[in-house]
């Protein structure tokens, strides 16, 4: 990202809406939120200088609760829709907001391939580990044995470890923040929008509605913030063990950064040297060049 | 018209392309008007396949189904293609110790005075101690000889290519000159007879529609395109792929077909031109995504190749089947474009035209073309672009941004439907491009009013759309052959109807129909459709004929259904094979008898 | 026809839903049909809601815009659903000291002679010492004892939910005396005045479209079922899971629809019956597989549960247009059976037709149904499986098999296109299930001539089922009421034509039309499309009239392609909303008058 | 699965077909056709006994080429096919066959979300590690640097580490094989048909047109047979770290398996104690005992 820095950078107000919140109370929604103004704040970022990608779900409902320009676009689609905007314009930051349904089933080869990829922006996972705006189904990160919507027995797969499957693809940002700290992931979201590369930010966010068991105290419980107790987040195998393991404890914070590793755009050999961002480039071109090994 | 069929036939992987590509260049440039068609199958090496060349000094723009000359790199071949040839042809072939175990062929072979023409091409090489691959020029060689054409004009060909590396260069002049000597030694007084070549051919180019469309993307300042392979489709990112560096284009070759229309989605909001292309099954996977760009009004072009299907289908082949997919696939109503090209001039020219509609509008468009579009070879005049960048209501310069409010976004007070839009990054009030259905700044709206309000806004675009098109063209046959007509005209015998790629076809067949007042009608805008001029063509017709390659005859059902008109007879094709000339000629004769 | 109209309006999560259910069950227990409508917005919790229930002794199948009570829970409701009240009408709130802001809706009030009724629920819950939630049982209460219904009645609908547990039973009985006061004291004199109960309700079901639908998928003999969660397919796949123990019944909630769609296709090639369900945006989706199985020939059943598109649209709204999409969606060309819902009763019934269909011609059918059907609460009379399992060509006996070849599978010399089926595991020869273009066994073959073979055998199935398709149904109206009809009629007034969930509020408008000679034709099945009785009755009727839940019109453009009929008017509703049997009277009249 | 087991089995002639095989000279597909074959008739399964699902890419070339009950597919979408076959008739082995364009980039999400449902099945990867049948393009599997069709000069993204990913979802059964070796990728292949679960088998695939890195001649001399070097399979993190680095050689074999875990049918609460099939219970039920909650 190439952030403008300017001394008078926005005010909270000017990222808000006229809309009010319609997520549940005590939704771990409001906290995201809350966090993803701030950072933008902090960063000095005005609402027209960034792009803002919504999944649905009810996470997606965010999407006219806060300025800024947003694409509001397709139950697990999100991550590719804002690629596509980030290749266009490299000097727009772009942010994609999705849901764990959206992210780990609908549109988990997205992710995948956006890992593999390394698009140069953030992913926001609202990780409420159920399909909230459906109405509590699981999803494949709800804990084994409960009782959801559709699965009045439990889910008869077994939940998948998302930050194993993460690591397993070679990340070069990967955040841990939990929906009860919004310092914490203000942070991480600062951290994540500065990152030259994909961001994969997972924010653990308590659903009071239909998550039972990884709730606001469970989490405030077992969340720790692994970068003040010294996680040195350089270090590929300690923060892939500390990700995957929540056994115990949950580590949160910045967990892996890979400085310079080029971004998708930045690997390509036809933009090698060029200044100008494709959006910039679009006028009438004369093929003449291009036809004299038809001739 | 004076035109000569060659048909080079043989196992995929033998050098049949090679070998046609090369005799249509040197045609070309000697002052020939060259169609080619490809046949293959679906898998890599070994399948059947076929390489025909249509040659005249007049503009010719399909295949004739029967050959002058069928050159064949296999036994397989002779058995397969054998009745492909015209009474009096040629079939030139490389298996040593030929008989026809069917004695029907046998009988073929006499009773059309077919002259067999065998070449020892191992024999051959082997003596000059050349590789089987320059058995391409060896052949090509003696195609060039019976064709009566100059040898220094091969070398010349030879030369391009080869030229930077000397002993290959020679070797396949000595090919060249063993050519020369077989037709000497065993065919002196065999010739195809061309006609005498035309100087204005010779500058033309000489490109498939899957170049040209991909000429016409770059010339339409497209900047990003992100497609999954996709026969046939996949050409077209082959060739925007292998000219990036030039063109500086972002060619992402994405991991399935959402993940490219949704990248071509964001590309397009954020503000550049982007398009996506695929063939029928990938193009069903990109619906939601249509339906999408349909509410939240983001541009989008997708290019759709068809193929036979349904299912997996025929990958190899052509079709026109998905017409009436392209009109009414993704859920809910809203408005968009469909057009279809149908050669190589309109894959390039049309490309421009379905970006500024798309920007103009802000719709999903949908570029139609075939197989046999995307991969026939032709002669065509310089690409011209003769439309300029339109980019709608598009909002850049800071006293239009700075007059903007969120509302403006999707205002439904706009009377023709189409409201300002703008980009992220510009310094203007800000807005959500929403998926829900919603209020002019793009938030939630669930309200029955404003339901009903965005409808009308929307579907607005496709009556205004429709007025803005231009009409379907009109081709007359005169004395002077076929022509684009754009004035009225007085009564006919025959008017044909028809879309995509069966217009080569359908022209060529006029052309051989002198004496007749047929006239062509074509459809390149197929959704919103206008009928104005089909009506009033219709009513000065004796009779009139459908002409599609799909079973259904779809754009007939959509003609139906927008102005009910009944066509006298259809002539449906949908055996997967590129339409020829003469059968398109021997469906409308048996039409005018009827 | 009496018809009593309460409405019930709060924020989600308050008890709306809560309270209309056991309003709707006391009622319908009483001897009335009871219909109930619910209307919410796309948000989990505080979003406006409303559940309506209309309340006759006759039949009734649809709301009427105007209540004769609003029960509002929160202050929102009483200024939202004000103007829902007919003159003379009761507003039950919840709020303390509520004025109007609005002048003029104090002045409706006034005019209309409304009621107010101030309950209020906290004060007495807190003197009762119950939670919140108990706030539900008193307004249900006071509903109850304002329509003059027994106590008792409502105890025992109360102890059948809360007899296990003895404190809850108790407080809940003394929410129903302190609601049995409040009538007392503050509106002995107000009712909401029912007409005399009738036996013949009691002892019918209540239930929604998509729990009987869930019964007309069990009943049909479907042993899988395979879907993602999206509105408003949900509640199916819901009901199913939740009596999974009792119907054995594999539910698999799928990781996207394309796993679904393919899940089920695998599942019914094995040999069982299995059906998966989505709404627009996942059908999108699952279109390619539609189009495999025309080719491969696989019987599959989708339920398509409409709202209003394009893109995620209205989501919690009810919509008819995704007709179009379903009817061509899927490139290529194949055979398919789009059918449509209409009713609690036929979403139980038809889905036996839906397995038949597809297993007899081997065919993708999709079933359409929508968030109004889905939702909406009926009452019907006990559910009777008139259809029995057919299974067509499927060879299961040890003869049958024993007699088989490979190229039975996909015979193309089958007359009517239908061809042998059977199942991996019977000993017999094998075949290959083939998504690409294929021999009679399956095998691979690119030939022109089978490509035309296959897709006549294919397309011949059109032809076959549209011969063997019910007609469809024809309502009319006579002086006890409306009433099918299978026989020809004499002269029309009026000849409505429509499809789907529309057809309650068209068959209760009629019957608010009497005096006039009104029929009513209904599509149940979309595509193939039947004409003939279509054109019968229009040729005797003075005025047609196509009544639809789109903005295009999408079956009256279906129609107009399949036999040119002419509407006198359309009457196209796209606002999200259910369908009312006053609007439609209103239109109806208007359009009479016209 | 439950294999019936008859003294006379059928013969390799007995799925012979009369179609001739269409794969290029030198095309490991022959190898691994032959072995599937061989695993068959080892197995003493009749053609009339199997299901055999095929994707669409060369491999799919494979479904008229031999006998069997077959079903030739979607491109990317064999899995789930093959998945709702296991599921209906759980007495009919069922093998999906599908390539690495396939797996892991049109059908990833099926891949990881049958690993973590654990059906019981069969999945047979044909990895030539590029697009065979759409002439050669870079697949997620490709080699970085490889120049491929549509990727002039090498792909833009990373090369995914196929095994760690596949091990960070839990599999029961993970094997792999390669083209040149028969005799393993029989015993492999009747292993996996034999698993209970969802058995995963990478079989590395030459393919002389297309793929110019992992040739025939490249796997001969870097595959190895972990069994016989006494890899024991049992140990999830050994076979882990055999299987994922791949750096010097190629451990091949049977890689890790885990027993007793229950599959995705077994664990279905309403199919405990059933012993019919959901192909057998096909028939008219009588709803009354549903309908009475609603009266
Ligand atoms: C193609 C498609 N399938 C299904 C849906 C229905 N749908 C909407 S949100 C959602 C899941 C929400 O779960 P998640 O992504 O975890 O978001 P959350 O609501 O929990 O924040 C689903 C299945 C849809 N909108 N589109
Ligand atoms: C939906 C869809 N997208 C794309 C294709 C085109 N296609 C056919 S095979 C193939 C890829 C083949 O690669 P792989 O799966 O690795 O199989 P291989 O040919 O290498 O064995 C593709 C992209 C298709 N048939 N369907
Ligand atoms: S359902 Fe859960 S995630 Fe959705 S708004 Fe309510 S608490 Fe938040
Ligand atoms: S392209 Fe490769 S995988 Fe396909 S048949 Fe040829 S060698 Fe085999
Ligand atoms: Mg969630
Ligand atoms: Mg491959």
């Amino acid at each position: 990202m190439i952030i403008p820095l300017s001394a008078n950078g926005p005010a909270m107000n000017d990222y808000s809406s006229p809309q009010t919140c319609t997520w549940c109370d005590g939704c771990g929604n409001h906290g995201i939120w809350t966090a993803i103004k701030r950072a933008l704040v902090e960063l000095k970022l005005a609402p027209w200088q960034v792009l803002l990608c919504f999944d649905v779900g009810c996470h997606g409902n965010m999407s006219d609760k806060l300025a800024g320009y947003r694409f509001h676009g397709l139950h697990g689609r999100v991550i590719p829709l804002a690629a596509g905007a980030a290749i266009a314009n490299p000097s727009v930051p772009v942010i994609a907001i999705g849901g764990d349904g959206a992210s780990f089933s609908e549109g988990i080869g997205h992710l995948v391939h956006s890992i593999r990829s390394n698009y140069n922006m953030t992913f926001v996972l609202h990780n409420n580990a159920n399909y909230g705006l459906t109405t509590g189904q699981a999803s494949a990160l709800t804990w084994q044995g409960q009782k959801m919507n559709t699965a009045p027995f439990g889910m008869p797969e077994a939940t998948l470890n998302s930050m194993d499957l993460v690591f397993a693809l070679n990340p070069t940002f990967v955040a841990r923040g939990w929906s009860g700290n919004i310092k914490q992931m203000t942070a991480i979201l600062a951290a994540a929008i500065q990152h030259k590369g994909f961001a994969y930010v997972d924010m653990l966010q308590a659903c009071p509605t239909y998550n039972k068991f990884a709730t606001h105290e469970w989490l405030l419980e077992h969340c720790y913030d692994a970068n003040a107790e010294g996680h040195d987040s350089s270090d590929f195998a300690v923060a892939r063990a500390l990700a995957v393991d929540t056994s115990q404890r949950v580590a949160t914070g910045i967990l892996y950064q890979a400085q310079g590793v080029p971004h998708f755009s930045e690997r390509l050999e036809s933009r090698k040297g060029r200044e100008t961002t494709p959006v910039d480039e679009v006028k009438q071109v004369d093929v003449a060049a291009f036809t004299e090994r038809f001739v | 018209m004076n035109r000569v069929s060659i048909k080079i036939v043989g196992a995929q992987g033998q050098g049949v392309n090679s070998v046609g590509e090369m005799c249509a260049k040197g045609l070309k440039r000697r002052g020939y008007c060259v169609f080619g068609d490809r046949e293959y199958m679906s898998l890599i090496k070994g399948g059947h396949s076929s390489y025909q060349l249509d040659i005249s000094d007049t503009q010719i723009r399909s295949s004739c189904s029967q050959a002058d000359a069928v050159v064949s790199f296999n036994h397989d071949g002779i058995e397969r293609n054998l009745r492909d040839l015209k009474p009096g042809g040629i079939l030139l072939h490389q298996t040593l110790q030929w008989t026809f175990k069917n004695p029907e062929d046998q009988k073929f072979l006499e009773e059309n005075d077919i002259h067999v023409l065998y070449l020892p091409t191992e024999e051959i090489l082997r003596k000059l101690n050349a590789k089987p691959i320059l058995g391409n020029v060896l052949i090509t060689s003696v195609v060039w000889a019976l064709l009566s054409c100059f040898k220094e004009e091969l070398q010349e060909l030879v030369r391009e290519q080869f030229g930077h590396k000397k002993d290959l260069l020679e070797l396949n002049f000595a090919c060249i000159e063993e050519g020369w000597r077989y037709r000497q030694e065993h065919a002196e007084d065999l010739t195809i007879a061309l006609p005498e070549p035309d100087e204005r051919w010779k500058h033309q180019l000489l490109l498939t529609g899957s170049q040209a469309m991909g000429l016409g993307i770059i010339s339409a300042g497209c900047r990003v395109f992100a497609s999954y392979p996709m026969t046939p489709a996949s050409p077209l990112m082959t060739y925007l792929a292998d000219v990036q560096k030039e063109s500086g284009m972002v060619i992402k070759q994405a991991e399935d077909e959402i993940t490219a229309v949704q990248m071509t989605v964001g590309a397009m909001h954020a503000g550049t031109r982007a398009a996506t292309g695929t063939s029928g099954g990938g193009y069903d996977l990109m619906t939601e995504t249509i339906s999408l760009c349909g509410i939240s009004e983001t541009p989008l072009v997708i290019v759709l190749a068809q193929r036979p299907g349904p299912g997996t289908g025929l990958p190899t082949w052509t079709a026109q089947g998905d017409l009436l997919m392209a009109v009414h696939c993704g859920h809910g109503e809203f408005p968009r474009l469909v057009m279809s090209v149908s050669d190589a001039e309109d894959s390039f020219a049309l490309m421009m035209e379905a970006f500024n509609f798309a920007e103009e509008y802000q719709i999903p468009v949908t570029v139609l073309t075939d197989k046999h579009t995307a991969e026939a070879l032709y002669t065509v005049f310089a690409l011209e672009q003769h439309g300029a960048v339109r980019r709608g209501r598009l909002v850049t310069d800071a006293k239009g941004l700075s007059a903007l409010k969120s509302t403006d976004r999707y205002a439904p007070t706009a009377p023709d439907g189409i409201s300002a839009r703008w980009l992220p990054g510009s310094n203007a009030p800000t807005y959500c491009a929403q998926g829900y259905e919603h209020a002019a700044d793009g938030s939630f709206d669930e309200s029955a009013a404003n339901a009903v309000a965005q409808m009308h806004k929307r579907m607005q675009k496709m009556v205004t759309l429709k007025k803005a098109l231009p009409p379907p063209e009109f081709f007359l046959l005169s004395d002077d052959g076929v022509a684009r007509q754009s004035d009225q005209c007085s009564a006919l015998d025959l008017l044909l109807v028809g879309w995509g790629s069966t217009k080569g076809a359908i022209l060529d067949a006029m052309e051989e129909m002198q004496n007749m007042r047929i006239g062509y009608l074509h459809y390149t805008y197929l959704w919103p459709l206008r009928t104005e001029r089909l009506l009033e063509l219709a009513e000065q017709s004796q009779k009139t004929v459908l002409i599609e390659g799909n079973q259904q005859g779809q754009l007939g059902m959509l003609l139906q259904q927008e102005c009910d008109v009944q066509f006298d007879q259809k002539i449906l094709m949908y055996d997967g094979r590129s339409p020829t000339v003469d059968n398109i000629v021997a469906a409308l004769r048996s039409s005018f008898v009827q």
